[in-house]
């Protein structure tokens, strides 16, 4: 029993580091933009699917991997260009049309580009099978997984901590005004975290591709584990989004050892429950 | 001679910032006071303690003789305290009439009865609607949308909101931010007659619109109460020269 | 609320009336010896890559007899059926109104092919389905209802059958089932069955339609060191849970059975080393060694851009349909009795060879196939994925069968 | 004086409604101008955006088609209890979701909406998870399509104009007032949270009704009923139809069913079609179809200037 409680800890660690990578990346743009982005998973979904197609020339990886968010980030900086950027004063209900409106032509694209079947990439050479961890066998690429989401977030943060523009966009999400008064254009600020949350998501979809494999609605599945990050966490929290994100993997995985066909209605509950104790999130303000 | 609205001891930080820091005042019935201070003088977060949109860390608000600190913005209309808002704030796809409307029904006298029943035929509201829009002169725009009314005649809609709620107290949070010397000079003339009418708490900058009109006034310096007295008293008040004045001129 | 006055809206709605009635109007007026046949597949939606296949190979059979049987001229449309009950019992209400249909097959999964099932019954047009779910020969059957798919208690039988020849050492099965009615009865089935081939189910998790994550199913399915893992899932479920057991450095050390397989459309999505030591039982594989097959095969390929073999998807819409013409074709009639009371109790040598009808419950009594995967190594092609080892066409016990009553018409 | 003209454009419309479209679509396109115009109560009226309303419709659809098939109760007692259950869960959700604004009300409403799919899902013994719910039979009476058309579309239009007396009522006024300006609602007494919770729960309520009538409509709740894109639906229906006029939603759930409809026919890939519609009335026309008609009126009219100023 021991043993399996353990190893569906890494296991939820693991899922919960994918989950907490597209939740920092949701919760910035959300934090910063103040819209409902839910393209988000679409962009996911086109990490994967531009990394197969990247892999299929360069042949390595690790490249591809570290290419084709690039192309989510140029699709976001598109998206934000063409549609985000004018509603940014429109009500919450037009910016909600208009990227749910996205994510149905992009996970069409997808279906056009690359067809309805989908497909899977293989872990990179070395880190294929499983490696003996005493308590259980567990996957080499899992685990280098949870040590690249683990630099990435870090990378993150120490960007938003520690350099002029990271502090630009956290001022962002504390105070937009304030980042206005300061005479920064907030046009570049916004277009900045649009293309931050987009590379984040491609990544999160590149790395996932081999756990998960690619299909043309994985957006759209992993949509919904977003928000609840987002929700768990509080609007605009990035270390929050990480917890939440890692807890809603553990929670999952550790329901399967008792009760499996509620996995997936746990995390909503942990939500819920979330909302009535603290309704602001882990790390939310009001 | 008894204090309508008494304010004891009140602070607010923001985090280890002190917005307000223990001010006292006293407003006594039927006068028209005004609280005056640099910009971040802390006097908007002292009116919006006593207007419950801020919870005091510490000290008491009294009204009538009832302790009204922590009360929700909402629970305040009832007891006889209206309030106008720094920016003018209005219903503005709402029609004119309908803006008064919104107000006067809060204040309602019958209560109960049938609910859906439309808007306009809830008894008593209407004369209440009526007379505001008259008092405000804007009973000829009556049915236009807020939104294209000019900023001077939105402003005195603001106004006639608040008088909508038959108050004893009125706060007027800067009545005159944001409009031009002529609308400036119409909104003054205007709470000039309001004067003696309601007791009035007004939050000011403008210096000389204080002074003319106020029967009290109390200056306010980095959160704390620097002053107070008649208007000559503190134009003669070397403090808030030095502070406030001087500062300016 | 800005206000807009009344001619402005009559305007509108007029012309929005009218738009509507030029996408509505029913074509009522078409001629009367056409008989309309719906294939209603999920074109979007979770089985969005299967739908489209489906609805090229349903019209294949359509073509090859130029689109006229007994006499009678048929039609095919297709609708959407998006995997959303609701959305398909719409469409295929909306079809038989304004395009007369009065055969539907499809669609792919079992919830929505129950619910359009329900239309067929209330509008008296034949469906003919191809799936997992027992229960359209079984508890929910009906007079206008057919199932192409083999009997699960059949499906079951032969896998266990085929895994002990295979293996008479092997005593341990671990059970991933999808959790939904297919996959409840296939268990129910599958721990009846095991004990009388040797083996011993170990321990089962269900897991929900649409799983991605399998990691933790798959910890605990190693601690009870199995000696197989047998899945009952379908699709998506199936290929992220076996390349997740590749993952895991299972595969190939424990042969994983994939009971219920979509055949070509699942194994594609694996790669060759995912594939390794792997058992398939599926209602179609496209090296079925029969006339109709092998020619189906041949023209499927050919207009496929890659040359992807035909499936179970395509190769049930195809089959179903071929069970249709084949009831018109015994009843000399398009006319829906008829046919119905022709196909009860047909016998047919067809695509996967011996095709019976029973009259009793409306199950197709068919060959069930259960492949060997080839080795990377091994394959002759892309598309090798494995080779036909055992077959049967045992029909399920009648005590075993939960349809009562098929009803009258 | 306008409104009864149109209310009577729409009982002419009901009336040709079935000879062009099949009644069970028709009977389709009025409950979900039910869901739509209820749905539009929070969104155009009290500002609010819910991205749940599938979890109200649904669990109308689950009651009812519970209480007919294992109750055996009568069609009236069945739309009651299904419809004060859906408003009684909206009370409970509604009280936690209001405590909230923007983002955080629309992501609570969607979560809450997760969870009681994932019930739905899960609880298959209840509800038959993903095979759906079937065997909903409608009273003999109405077994007849078209009997059942004009049985719905009767409660559609007293569904309508309960909703418009809802509007024009005191309560239609504040939730209006809510929407423009919510500080300054409070700071003349309105208990906000209050009325937001009113208007959600009344919403709920309608949706509940239209949902139990939906599960009557076909015979069966499919799982979809409560699924999020369903909630997503419902708003763009609203949306489309132009949530800035009260009977906007219901030319927006017409125009959505019909769209829909007619692209899936026409191209496999429709979904990019229906999303391309969407994007280009963010983008062009918001305001939705209602918005498209004035902007139409006021091309005929040249002089209609004083009708398209917002």
């Amino acid at each position: 029993m021991l043993f399996l409680v353990v190893s569906q800890i890494i296991n939820g660690v693991v899922t919960g580091m994918i989950y907490a990578l597209v939740g920092v990346g949701l919760t910035l743009i959300l934090g910063v933009l103040n819209i409902p982005n839910f393209a988000h998973g679409v962009l996911f979904a086109f990490g994967a699917y531009i990394l197969l197609s990247v892999l299929q020339v360069v042949g390595n990886f690790w490249l591809a991997l570290l290419i084709a968010p690039f192309g989510v980030v140029l699709l976001g900086l598109l998206l934000e260009l063409v549609g985000v950027r004018r509603l940014y004063t429109a009500h919450h209900d037009y910016q909600l049309l208009f990227l749910f409106a996205v994510a149905l032509i992009l996970q069409e694209t997808i279906i056009l580009i690359w067809g309805p079947i989908g497909t899977s990439v293989l872990p990179p050479a070395g880190l294929q099978g499983a490696v003996n961890l005493g308590l259980t066998v567990y996957p080499k690429y899992r685990l280098a997984v949870m040590g690249i989401t683990a630099a990435i977030v870090a990378g993150t943060w120490l960007f938003l901590t520690r350099t002029n523009v990271g502090a630009i966009v956290r001022a962002g999400i504390e105070n937009r005004e304030m980042v206005a008064v300061l005479g920064i254009d907030i046009q570049k600020v916004f277009a900045l975290t649009f293309g931050l949350g987009a590379w984040l998501a491609g990544v999160a979809g590149g790395l996932a591709s081999p756990i998960m494999g690619l299909t043309p609605s994985m957006g759209f599945d992993i949509l919904p584990i977003a928000f609840v990050i987002v929700v768990v966490a509080g609007l605009g929290s990035v270390p929050g989004a990480i917890l939440a994100g890692i807890l809603t993997g553990v929670a999952q995985s550790l329901t399967t050892i008792v009760f499996p066909e509620a996995a997936n209605v746990v995390i909503y509950l942990l939500m819920g429950l979330m909302i009535l104790v603290r309704p602001q999130g882990l790390f939310g303000k009001r | 001679m008894s204090a309508l609205l008494e304010v004891r001891d009140v602070s607010k930080s923001f985090g280890a910032v002190a917005a307000v820091a223990g001010v006292s005042l006293a407003v006594t019935e039927g006068r028209l006071h005004s609280i005056i201070g640099p910009n971040g003088a802390g006097k908007t977060t002292l009116f919006n303690c006593i207007t419950g949109e801020v919870q005091p860390t510490a000290g008491r608000i009294l009204y009538d003789g009832r302790d009204i600190t922590g009360l929700p913005p909402h629970a305040l209309p009832a007891l006889g305290i209206a309030r106008s808002f720094q920016r003018t704030s209005i219903f503005p796809t709402l029609t004119v009439a309908e803006n008064v409307w919104v107000s006067a029904y809060a204040r309602r006298e019958t209560r109960g009865g049938p609910v859906l029943v439309p808007a306009d035929r809830v008894e008593g509201v209407g004369e209440t609607v009526r007379a505001a829009l008259a008092e405000v002169g804007l009973a000829a725009h009556a049915e236009r949308p807020a939104a294209v009314l000019a900023h001077g005649d939105q402003r005195l809609l603001d106004f006639a909101i608040a008088l909508a709620a038959r108050p004893r107290l009125l706060l007027l949070d800067e009545p005159t931010a944001g409009l031009s010397r002529q609308e400036t000079q119409r909104v003054i003339a205007y709470i000039g007659t309001l004067k003696g009418r309601y007791t009035i708490v007004l939050i000011e900058h403008k210096m000389d619109v204080v002074m003319t009109l106020s029967d009290r006034v109390s200056v306010m310096y980095f959160g704390r109460l620097l002053a107070e007295g008649t208007p000559p008293e503190i134009r003669g008040d070397a403090r808030v020269r030095e502070a406030y004045l001087g500062k300016r001129a | 609320m800005t206000p807009i006055d009344r001619r402005t809206f009559l305007a509108g709605s007029t012309a929005l009336g009218a738009a509507a009635m030029v996408g509505g109007v029913p074509a009522v007026a078409r001629a009367a010896k056409t008989t309309t046949i719906l294939g209603i597949f999920p074109l979007t939606g979770p089985y969005a890559d299967t739908g489209p296949l489906m609805s090229k190979a349903a019209e294949m059979a359509l073509k090859e007899v130029d689109y006229e049987v007994a006499g009678q001229k048929l039609r095919y449309v297709t609708r959407d059926s998006e995997t959303k009950a609701g959305s398909a019992t719409r469409r295929a209400e909306e079809a038989i109104a304004s395009d007369d249909v009065k055969y539907i097959v499809g669609p792919w999964s079992s919830g929505v092919a129950l619910a359009v099932g329900e239309v067929a019954r209330k509008r008296k047009v034949v469906h003919w389905f191809s799936g997992g779910t027992e229960d359209i020969s079984g508890k929910r059957c009906h007079r206008y209802a057919f199932q192409w798919a083999a009997s699960p208690w059949t499906a079951m039988d032969v896998v266990l059958a085929t895994f002990r020849k295979q293996n008479q050492k092997a005593k341990r099965l671990y059970l991933f089932i999808v959790d939904y009615a297919f996959g409840w009865s296939l268990q129910k089935y599958v721990e009846t069955l095991a004990p009388g081939h040797g083996f011993e189910v170990v321990g089962v998790d269900r897991h929900p339609l649409g799983q991605r994550e399998y990691s933790s199913y798959i910890t605990k399915a190693a601690a009870t060191n199995p000696d197989a893992i047998y899945m009952v899932n379908f699709g998506l479920d199936t290929v992220s849970a076996v390349r997740q057991l590749f993952n895991f450095g299972m595969t190939p050390k424990i042969p994983v059975i994939l009971s219920w397989s979509a055949g070509v459309e699942e194994l594609v999505q694996m790669s060759p080393e995912m594939r390794q030591n792997m058992l398939v039982g599926t209602n179609f594989y496209y090296t079925i060694d029969t006339p109709v097959a092998k020619k189906f095969v041949a023209e499927y390929r050919k207009q496929d851009s890659k040359g992807l073999p035909p499936g179970y998807a395509p190769g049930a819409s195809y089959g179903c349909m071929r069970m249709v013409l084949a009831g018109m074709r015994a009843a000399k009639s398009t006319d829906v009795p008829a046919v119905i009371k022709a196909t009860e109790g047909l016998k047919i040598d067809d695509l996967v060879g011996e095709q019976t009808v029973v009259a009793r419950n409306h199950q197709t009594v068919r060959p069930y196939f259960v492949l060997k995967t080839t080795p990377k190594s091994e394959m002759k092609d892309d598309y090798d994925f494995g080779t036909i080892i055992n077959s049967s066409a045992k029909e399920q016990p009648g005590e075993l069968n939960e349809c009562k009553d098929i009803g009258s018409l | 004086m306008r409104d009864r003209w149109i209310f009577l454009l729409i009982v002419g419309v009901l009336a040709v409604g079935p000879f062009v479209q099949r009644e069970v679509i028709a009977t389709e396109i009025l409950i979900f101008a039910v869901v739509a115009l209820a749905n539009n109560l929070i969104l155009g009226y009290t500002g609010m955006l819910s991205f749940g309303q599938a979890t109200f419709f649904g669990v109308g659809a689950y009651a009812a088609g519970l209480l007919t098939i294992h109750a055996g109760l009568p069609l009236p007692v069945v739309l009651a209890a299904a419809t004060v259950l859906a408003t009684g869960l909206a009370v409970l959700i509604g009280a936690v979701c209001v405590q909230r604004i923007g983002l955080y009300f629309i992501m609570l409403t969607f979560a809450f909406n997760q969870m009681f799919y994932f019930i739905a899902y899960s609880w298959t013994t209840l509800t038959g998870g993903e095979d759906g719910l079937p065997g909903v039979r409608r009273p003999a009476a109405l077994a007849d399509d078209l009997t059942f058309y004009v049985l719905v579309a009767l409660l559609f239009l007293a569904c309508l104009l309960l909703m418009k007396r809802v509007v024009d009522s005191p309560w239609g006024r504040v939730f209006r007032a809510i929407r423009d300006n919510e500080a300054r609602a409070a700071a003349v007494g309105h208990d906000v949270r209050r009325y937001k919770l009113l208007s959600f729960t009344i919403s709920a309520a309608f949706t509940g009704f239209a949902g139990a009538l939906y599960s009557l409509l076909y015979g069966i709740v499919p799982i979809d009923a409560i699924h999020w894109l369903r909630s997503g639906d419902i708003v763009f229906m609203t949306l489309i139809g132009g949530s800035g006029h009260f009977f906007g939603p219901i030319i927006g759930a017409a125009f959505f069913i019909w769209l829909s409809e007619t692209v899936s026919v026409v191209w496999d890939r429709w979904p990019m079609i229906l999303g391309v519609v969407f994007a280009l009335v963010v983008l062009f026309l918001r305001g939705g179809v209602v918005e498209l008609i004035r902007r139409g009126h006021g091309l005929v009219t040249a002089r209609g200037g004083a009708a398209t100023a917002p």
